[in-house]
């Protein structure tokens, strides 16, 4: 069975996000698969690569990062939540004339379509809300 | 063909889960057939004679008025939410059906998918 | 030595910090109502704030939050619908600020 | 065709939230408490998971959250608690999740 | 000197909110006399027992027995709110004082900053 | 008098930052002083100098930049709050090995003991809170 997570919580601040990193793991785990994670409202912060957490602390943008290389998961940012919230890819900071992105690979900035496609293609939709 | 059922329960400007989750209908439409449904406070976005522009927010209330031009005709309140604020359909900007509870737990049945604001 | 307290609502009246809020508000305190909070102060909840306002607690609401909202018609009376230059005056005459959000 | 709906509530029991949860969670459902709303399984506020309960209707909490919380002796009869991987089959056996938060 | 009342009223790890606001008790309690107040979830921070490890979150509730050493004596709970959650000050990491509503009202008046988490 | 103003709430998301500054501008026109701004929690994403909003909404970051400016205030970002999340100066960047600060003059990041000094030497502290 396909999964779409959709993660509205920013990191720390709510324990939203981080219960969406376990139960993706929980997914990856179980034998199905995450069609997509799809980051929206302050969600978007969790893409942020300059989250420097004290030691004892996990780093949760690095978490999102190693469950997306190990099995092969779309991050995906909302680029209307992003870009007013300040959480932009190196194409975007161009085009505003920022001063860099700061948006770590894999995430990726896309539109709300990315959204809806999960919403019709996985088979479950999970929402972790603030 | 999937069906999604947008949920909004948050009042206006207080938090931005209104318009967001508005942008997400709008976006929604053009490929699926969606329904809205405003719960609690989320009725409170329909309010009539909203003028956010002082407060230097976007007044996203007459994006509603756009619904019907997207093709989203299913619009929904709760009764007991609305009496409850002691308003009536007629002080809203749009046309919204009030369902009771039955209804509303029916309405979120029938669709594959609820997406919540 | 006791001081006076403006208290500070922002949030929707179904949240449960508004009783918290009302709790604590003395008799020689004041409210202002901001953001969701102005919602308070409609006929939907205003028996909340009856209480206050029989034992003569000013209530404010910020008439941005009100116009914003489509509630300028729609306010209960005996509230008092200030700018933010008023809610500066209002903190600087009492003493510490309490805000409940 | 009405689907049967897996809830999930992540707030605080003194969430309004709550109230719209339970009432439209039907007899075919399912609720699921995580973070902050495991505290609505415990004795202070259990009383309103009674209708359901009798209902028939399933119960759960997620351990991770119970125990961070110091819940785990403090716990109503009648929830059961899950780990994460029981919350993804429960997401894969309802047709349809409802987030409240 | 000013005297600092911090009022802590979030259930802990469902929001940074109580960890926040103890780190700035502790910066606070450097520098003058504070007071910390727990009203309504925020008495949950003091629970016995907890165990956050396995959420990957910081279990801050260990944090409270060292407030004794940064000085801080003044701890104080809302009566109502401990028996509204069917608690008892025995079930808490540290002891505090269980105040009525009309003592808390005074304990506020008696401050002169108030600052909530 | 002497104001202190607290910051909870991230830009947009909640309606917080928005009302601490509309009551930061009436304090200065007020003929009253800001003795600091402060930001604390999620508020600390309001010195993320990435922000690129619609057009049609106002800049949050540019206006707290703006009052600043022109009436000479304190823009105070917690460290603790800020690392965390991901909200850096470039000095700090560098200590974390990351590529890039993203923090806008004249937000300055600082300890708790700014929050300290503010509550003891301001005759006010105005908290908006999310």
């Amino acid at each position: 069975m396909k999964f779409a997570i959709l993660v509205y919580g920013p990191p720390y601040t709510y324990q939203a996000a981080h219960s969406a990193l376990h139960f993706a793991r929980a997914v990856t785990e179980s034998g199905h698969q995450i069609y997509r994670i799809f980051f929206y409202h302050d969600g978007v912060y969790n893409a942020n690569a300059l989250i420097a957490p004290p030691q004892d602390e996990t780093d949760i943008h690095a978490q999102w990062t190693t469950l997306a290389q190990e099995h092969d998961v779309e991050l995906i940012v909302c680029i209307a939540s992003s870009l007013r919230r300040g959480i932009l890819d190196e194409t975007e900071a161009d085009r505003y004339e920022k001063s860099a992105g700061n948006i770590g690979k894999p995430f990726e900035i896309s539109g709300l379509g990315q959204l809806i496609d999960a919403s019709i293609n996985a088979d479950r939709v999970v929402t972790f809300g603030v | 063909m999937k069906r999604i059922l947008f949920v909004q329960s948050r009042a206006p400007y207080g938090t931005l889960s209104g318009q967001e989750g508005l942008d997400a209908l709008l976006m929604g439409s053009a490929f699926v057939e969606c329904a809205l449904l405003f719960l609690g406070d989320g009725i409170y976005q329909l309010l009539s004679n909203q003028d956010a522009a002082a407060l230097g927010l976007k007044d996203y209330s007459v994006s509603f008025g756009a619904l019907k031009d997207y093709g989203v005709q299913n619009l929904y309140c709760s009764e007991s939410d609305l009496q409850h604020r002691v308003l009536e359909t007629d002080d809203l900007v749009i046309p919204v059906t009030a369902l009771d509870d039955a209804a509303i737990r029916e309405l979120m049945a029938s669709h594959d998918v609820i997406l919540s604001f | 030595m006791a001081a006076k307290i403006l208290h500070t609502f922002n949030k929707s009246p179904i949240s449960p910090v508004l009783d918290s809020c009302l709790r604590f508000t003395g008799e020689d305190d004041a409210l202002v109502l901001l953001e969701d909070g102005v919602y308070t102060a409609t006929a939907a909840w205003g028996v909340k704030l009856d209480e206050l306002i029989d034992a003569g607690v000013p209530v404010y609401v910020i008439k941005i939050d009100v116009d914003a909202r489509g509630l300028a018609n729609r306010l209960i009376e005996d509230v008092q619908v200030i700018e933010y230059d008023g809610f500066v005056d209002l903190c600087a005459n009492y003493e510490v600020v309490k805000s409940w959000f």
